[in-house]
């Protein structure tokens, strides 16, 4: 009886994973987008300067500061690398983690994503697309420390994170060089692009407690309710002080 | 070969005037001045660079706990003479006697330090990490009482199992009694630098 | 066992043998777009400061005592052993020799060891030991950190602003100095330019571990001490670009631990802090 | 001593557990140590001939062996710069705590000290059985902490603060080992120094001790003496790492971006890196003279034999061996010349360190002297003991220009530190070893070893090894720093790295070079022609004692009547007097 309960949890767990279409018309969408109000000039990027560094950005590409990154050509004014998520109102559903590969690339002395949020036990990939050296360095609150190094191109790292968690990884030869990655226990998160939008698939119907993540501006939480087949359309503000 | 069939172990060397065992315990007693030696000039080392070093008032150490304890480790270096003397004298009996009051007071000692002293600290957040002085507090003491412990072992050892030497031999087991005693009373010195050194200054 | 004498020295020639096969050299390192000043070899490397060559004079001087000694046992060492071979018809003597001449070779020894001390190595120690006047000299900070140097300059203003962990911002203000304040001007780099010809007052100090300031061709070498700021100071006389380099065990990255030195003369040296100085560039993506 | 007191040639036999693994008799301790102390020289050797490959060829992948060391250490074969540094550390603690000081102190000192002085055995054999077995513990401690998360400790064999503090778990593992390592030593040298001055046999006073106990003796007090601050110093690192205090981490270190959370900081300023400095260099100095000074004294002993004369200035050497023995103690600080300390204190500290020089300087001399007017044989364990001198003469006298601040400054922490201290240790001690090995061999297992093997591998090492090391001196003249995982990084790393390449090429072939040893170790203690009491013609009284001596070692008291190096006595029919002959009148 158990197992069985247990094969269909998983049944639907790996569905609802790879959001697979015949549940799809089951089950709703939260989209929206994330709201920037205040002065944007406040929040400029700057360039970082490698010189630390002679390999880093020889190929002329700059880097710049990541703390905050606005999208000045939408209006409103959008934000980007907001980690928007389902905090409560899953109930004691389980979901299996994907299987494909998530990877954390250096490139230009530059990670790449600047927030990456995955599954539990979900692969993930370091790799140095660099010609010289790095050392991450993951510096998680509940999950197992990683500090490693790739001293040379092409090199490889597989990690399994195992625990819920958000937490900040640097690399420590070049200090400017930092980002964060998230680990949860379902499929609903969404890391913001360029046009400042999110979009939750999948969501089963019922009530959520949806949360949304920034380095810098830190968190807001909004309650939705998500009934079969519709899409639900709300949207998140950030106002600095 | 066994300890009994070596030269010196119990009667002294003509020309050193000891036997094995005591010379023996000296020099341990000196490598263990030198342990001490360095973890007190950690102390101070580590005072004269402090930027603040937390007075009496701050530490709350308790002095008449602190004197207690003191007056119980100095009796019970007398009794542990005593019980030597008792040996030398050939009153085994009594010896025992003055062996089990000296275990007892080493256990009084411990116990004090335990439920009088480490635990109300550790409740109040005085930890090991708490401060300097605290860090340094907790592994002194830490040291000195393993030292008490490992006596306590000794003595115990030499009350009940290994009395049998006294029929055996009995000037031997006055020897191991004397040596033993050499190493209590310097446990007991540690612990009277330590006292002013921490609860006083 | 004749044959394993053997297998040693054939195994021992197939490695010289088979060792150009394996030995290509290693991969140059990867400092693209910067040439470092100076030729290096076996010796000294280039001497880019004013007290260098007494550093070096001192070495030299040593070796050719050390060399002296060593050559003179040799030659004693070599005579015993072919004189006084154990051969038929050849018997030990038991007496003492008399050895007078090692006594005094021994007192010499001593005297020279002095001598060294007191006028060689002394006088360059308390210079080194003794920096000039800040006023008159280029202050910079220079704050180590696992794995990276920072190059903290007091600006126009000529005056360091406050520093505190809080202010640290990994990407830009590695060195978490107030901007507020004096601190305003501040300029903080990954590479450290000097101006040549005037002395310069490093304070070295470290954010985490003990790393060590090491420059090669200053002869400069002094530990970035946790929670101790200690200062080295050097008078640059060849301009150039050379490297930094960490001499104390940090961590993984440790031999990776390099920074670049340019000694410039004055002009460049302030056009450099000027652009330094300036604000940073708004970031665009492209 | 009496006669019952050597009644034990009648006991009853011990069981196997007792008398070949739980024994106390000082002969089987003796081999217990000198075997594990041999396998950890191996061993130790082993990791740096895996370095060498990654110095001469950075980043290249290690053929064959490569892929054996896991992902974690050497993904696709190609070192990881944290499992180099792990390499380097255990290299570099094996070698001086569970190598060279077992084998010296505690193998030939237990197995040849007791004989030489006509003792039955040690004089606790109980708590000598206890430090061969803490040793031990220890270097299982030690080897098992390859296996924990984050490898090996990584900090260095000096495991300075506050690196170590904050590095990964191996650190604690070395930690524990060092406890167990030192409670050892401590408990052995308490045990020499008792035997040395209680079990002498009679008419043995102290200027008649062979010069190898007397060196035993000055380095059983550096042990007893020095050991304890660095014991103290572990134990507060352990504090540190475990217990949260911070007596080696200031205030407000930024780990990696991240304030380093300790507790205490704001109240007392936190702690200061360098008390570890002091008191781990106030152990590892007189840890050198540990290193050597038996050494010392195993050469002399084979000079003697082997010059057939009695080494020159018996007195003198014993007078310059206390005194360096005394000054070992306050030398320390030279290692620290450039964390910042003063004129003053610089100027002390250098000037005990040319004060020390000349001890050494008198003992080498006084060696060399004794060759003068002797009748040399030149067999294995003579050629180890000659070689010995000059390779101690450039360790030595390559220490001068470290001892001099100024000339520090630019030598300090370069390979030209690891040529000088590797010419005193490897060729210097090691070569040490392998004579008295080859000298006692026949002492120990009542057989000899093949000559020819033993002058093969004496010839091999020794070229060998100076092709290891010699180039170290310019590659550190040039300013290359040690411990670089890969130096070609640095323009003047990158001018001498052919040298770094022959170095590597040299130590892979003095690996092969120990092959005729290991040979003709085992084959002769099995097929090795068996030998009488006194092979060497020895004077001292070791070769008194039956070969292999039995369990009480002497049949009968030995009872001495001169000094220990009595050959070719003038206008008497013998070549030699061993110590327990009476003259004839």
């Amino acid at each position: 009886m158990n197992r069985f309960v247990a094969k269909v949890l998983f049944t639907v767990g790996a569905c609802l994973a790879s959001g697979a279409p015949l549940w799809a018309q089951d089950t709703g969408v939260i989209k929206g987008k994330i709201v920037f109000k205040g002065d944007p000039a406040a929040y400029s990027r700057v360039e970082i300067d490698t010189s630390k560094d002679p390999n880093c950005g020889k190929d002329g590409k700059k880097i710049g500061t990541e703390n905050v990154v606005l999208n000045k050509k939408t209006t409103p004014v959008t934000v980007r690398n907001v980690l928007v998520s389902i905090k409560e109102g899953l109930g004691d559903r389980k979901y299996t983690a994907p299987t494909d590969k998530v990877v954390l690339d250096q490139k230009g002395c530059h990670y790449e994503p600047h927030v990456l949020a995955l599954m539990e036990g979900q692969p993930l990939t370091i790799r140095n697309s660099d010609d010289t050296n790095h050392n991450i360095h993951f510096l998680p609150k509940v999950n197992e420390e990683v500090n490693v190094t790739q001293p040379q191109k092409g090199m490889e790292k597989d990690v399994k994170l195992v625990k819920e968690d958000v937490f900040k990884v640097k690399c420590d030869v070049h200090p400017w060089m930092g980002c964060h990655i998230a680990v949860f226990t379902h499929p609903f998160f969404f890391v913001t692009k360029e046009e400042g939008t999110f979009e939750l698939k999948n969501v089963p119907p019922g009530k959520y407690k949806v949360e949304a993540w920034h380095e810098t501006f830190g968190t807001l939480s909004m309650d939705v309710e998500v009934a079969t087949g519709a899409t639900v359309e709300k949207d998140l503000t950030f106002e600095p002080k | 070969m066994s300890a009994e069939t070596l030269p010196y172990t119990v009667h002294p060397h003509p020309i050193t005037g000891v036997y094995s065992g005591k010379l023996g315990t000296w020099l341990f007693l000196a490598s263990e001045v030198m342990l001490f030696g360095a973890l007190f000039s950690s102390y101070v080392l580590l005072r004269v660079s402090a930027a603040h070093w937390p007075g009496h008032d701050e530490t709350h150490l308790s002095v008449p706990i602190g004197t207690f304890n003191t007056l119980v480790l100095i009796v019970s270096s007398v009794t542990m003479v005593m019980a030597w003397a008792s040996l030398k004298m050939n009153e085994f009996a009594k010896a025992r006697w003055y062996l089990a009051a000296t275990v007892v007071l080493a256990l009084v000692f411990l116990l004090v330090k335990l439920f009088f002293e480490y635990m109300p600290k550790w409740e109040h957040g005085h930890r090991p990490g708490f401060s300097s002085f605290f860090a340094l507090y907790y592994t002194l003491t830490g040291l000195h009482a393993l030292h008490i412990i490992g006596g306590i072992i000794v003595i115990t050892y030499f009350l009940l199992p290994g009395s049998a030497l006294w029929k055996k031999d009995p000037e031997y087991y006055t020897n191991r009694i004397e040596c033993t005693g050499l190493y209590w009373h310097f446990v007991d010195l540690v612990w009277i630098f330590l006292f002013p050194v921490l609860y006083l200054m | 066992m004749k044959f394993a004498a053997v297998a040693t020295v054939v195994l021992a020639g197939w490695c010289v043998w088979a060792s150009p096969a394996l030995g290509q050299q290693a991969d140059a390192p990867s400092t693209v777009g910067v040439t470092i000043t100076g030729d290096y070899g076996y010796g000294f490397p280039p001497d880019a400061s004013e007290h260098g060559h007494e550093m070096d004079r001192l070495i030299v001087i040593v070796h050719w005592f050390m060399g002296v000694l060593f050559v003179g046992w040799g030659v004693f060492f070599a005579y015993c052993l072919v004189r006084f071979r154990r051969r038929p018809g050849h018997q030990a003597g038991y007496d003492m020799i008399k050895a007078k001449p090692s006594k005094y070779a021994e007192l010499g020894v001593a005297v020279f060891e002095g001598v060294l001390l007191i006028s060689f190595s002394m006088p360059a120690w308390t210079k080194a030991k003794s920096p000039p006047d800040p006023a008159t000299a280029v202050n910079i900070r220079v704050v180590a950190e696992q794995f990276a140097w920072n190059f903290h300059y007091p600006g126009k203003d000529g005056k360091f602003g406050k520093t505190d962990p809080k202010h640290i911002d990994t990407a830009i203000n590695a060195v978490g100095v107030d901007r507020s304040g004096e601190g305003k001007d501040d300029v903080i780099s990954g590479e450290l330019h000097v101006p040549v010809g005037e002395a310069v007052i490093c304070q070295i100090s470290s954010k985490d571990v003990i790393h060590s300031f090491g420059v090669p061709v200053l002869r400069v070498k002094q530990d970035a001490m946790p929670g101790m700021r200690i200062p080295v100071w050097f008078k640059a006389v060849k301009t150039g670009t050379y490297e930094v380099a960490c001499a104390q065990l940090c961590g993984n990255n440790h031999y990776k631990m390099k920074a670049l030195i340019v000694i410039e003369p004055r002009d460049q040296y302030d056009a450099w802090l000027e652009k330094k100085g300036a604000p940073p560039k708004e970031f665009e993506e492209e | 001593m009496t006669a019952e007191h050597h009644g034990q040639h009648g006991h009853h036999e011990l069981g196997w557990w007792r008398k070949y693994v739980f024994s106390t008799d000082h002969k089987v301790i003796g081999v217990q140590y000198a075997v594990t102390a041999l396998f950890f020289l191996f061993f130790g050797f082993c990791l740096m001939m895996i370095m060498r490959w990654q110095l001469a060829y950075p980043g290249r992948p290690l053929p064959l062996i490569g892929g054996l060391f896991g992902e974690a250490n050497m993904p696709g074969g190609i070192m990881l710069p944290e499992f180099y540094n792990s390499l380097g550390a255990m290299h570099g603690t094996i070698m001086v705590f569970l190598g060279v000081v077992p084998m010296v102190v505690g193998g030939f000192g237990n197995y040849v000290m007791p004989l030489q002085i006509g003792a039955p055995d040690m004089s606790f054999p109980k708590l000598n059985m206890v430090s061969y077995w803490v040793y031990f513990v220890g270097g299982v401690v030690m080897l098992t902490s390859f296996f924990v998360p984050g490898g090996a400790a990584n900090s260095g064999w000096t495991s300075y603060a506050p690196l170590s503090v904050i590095a990964t778990m191996g650190q604690t593992m070395w930690l524990l080992g060092m406890v167990f390592l030192i409670t050892s030593s401590l408990l052995g040298s308490v045990n020499f120094i008792v035997t040395i001055i209680q079990l002498r046999a009679k008419g043995l006073t102290m200027f008649r001790l062979p010069f190898f106990v007397w060196a035993q003796f000055v380095t059983a007090f550096l042990l007893l003496l020095a050991f304890p601050p660095l014991e103290a110093a572990a134990v507060l690192q352990l504090m540190d790492r475990v217990a949260g205090t911070s007596f080696f981490i200031p205030a407000g270190l930024v780990v990696s971006g991240q304030v380093l959370p300790t507790d205490n900081l704001p109240q007392t300023g936190g702690g200061n890196p360098l008390l570890w400095q002091h008191l781990f260099w106030f152990l590892a100095h007189p840890e050198v003279y540990v290193l050597i000074l038996p050494g010392m004294g195993i050469v002399t002993e084979v000079i003697a034999n082997n010059t057939r004369k009695p080494v020159w200035g018996y007195r003198t050497m014993v007078y310059a061996l206390v005194f360096l023995g005394f000054m070992s103690f306050i030398v320390w600080a030279h290692h620290m010349f450039i964390t910042g300390m003063g004129t003053t204190l610089s100027a002390f500290f250098a000037t005990t360190t040319m004060i020390i020089s000349i001890p050494s300087v008198v003992i080498l001399t006084a060696l060399l002297i004794t060759l003068h007017r002797a009748s040399i044989r030149f067999t294995t364990p003579m050629l180890f003991a000659l070689a010995f001198l000059p390779m101690f003469a450039v360790g030595g006298l390559t220490g001068l220009p470290l001892g001099l601040p100024a000339a520090d400054i630019p030598l300090h922490d370069t390979y030209y530190v690891i040529a000088h201290f590797h010419y005193v240790v490897a060729p210097g001690t090691i070569f040490a070893i392998f004579a008295g090995i080859y000298y006692w061999f026949p002492k120990v297992t009542g057989r000899t070893f093949d000559p020819f093997l033993g002058k093969i591998h004496f010839w091999l090492s020794l070229v060998f090894i100076n092709i290891v090391f010699a180039p170290m001196f310019w590659v550190g003249m040039a300013g290359v720093s040690r411990r670089l995982y890969d130096q070609t990084v640095y323009a003047h790393g990158l001018a001498v790295q052919p040298a770094v390449e022959l170095s590597s090429w040299a130590a892979w072939l003095l690996g092969l070079a120990q092959i005729p040893f290991i040979i003709n170790f085992f084959m002769s203690i099995r097929k090795g022609r068996t030998v009488s009491d006194n092979p060497w013609e020895g004077t001292t009284l070791e070769w008194v004692a039956p070969s292999p001596p039995p369990h009480g070692n002497f049949a009968s008291v030995p009872v001495v009547y001169r000094g220990p190096y009595e050959y070719s006595v003038p206008g008497s029919a013998r070549e030699f007097f061993p110590q327990n002959v009476v003259a004839e009148a």
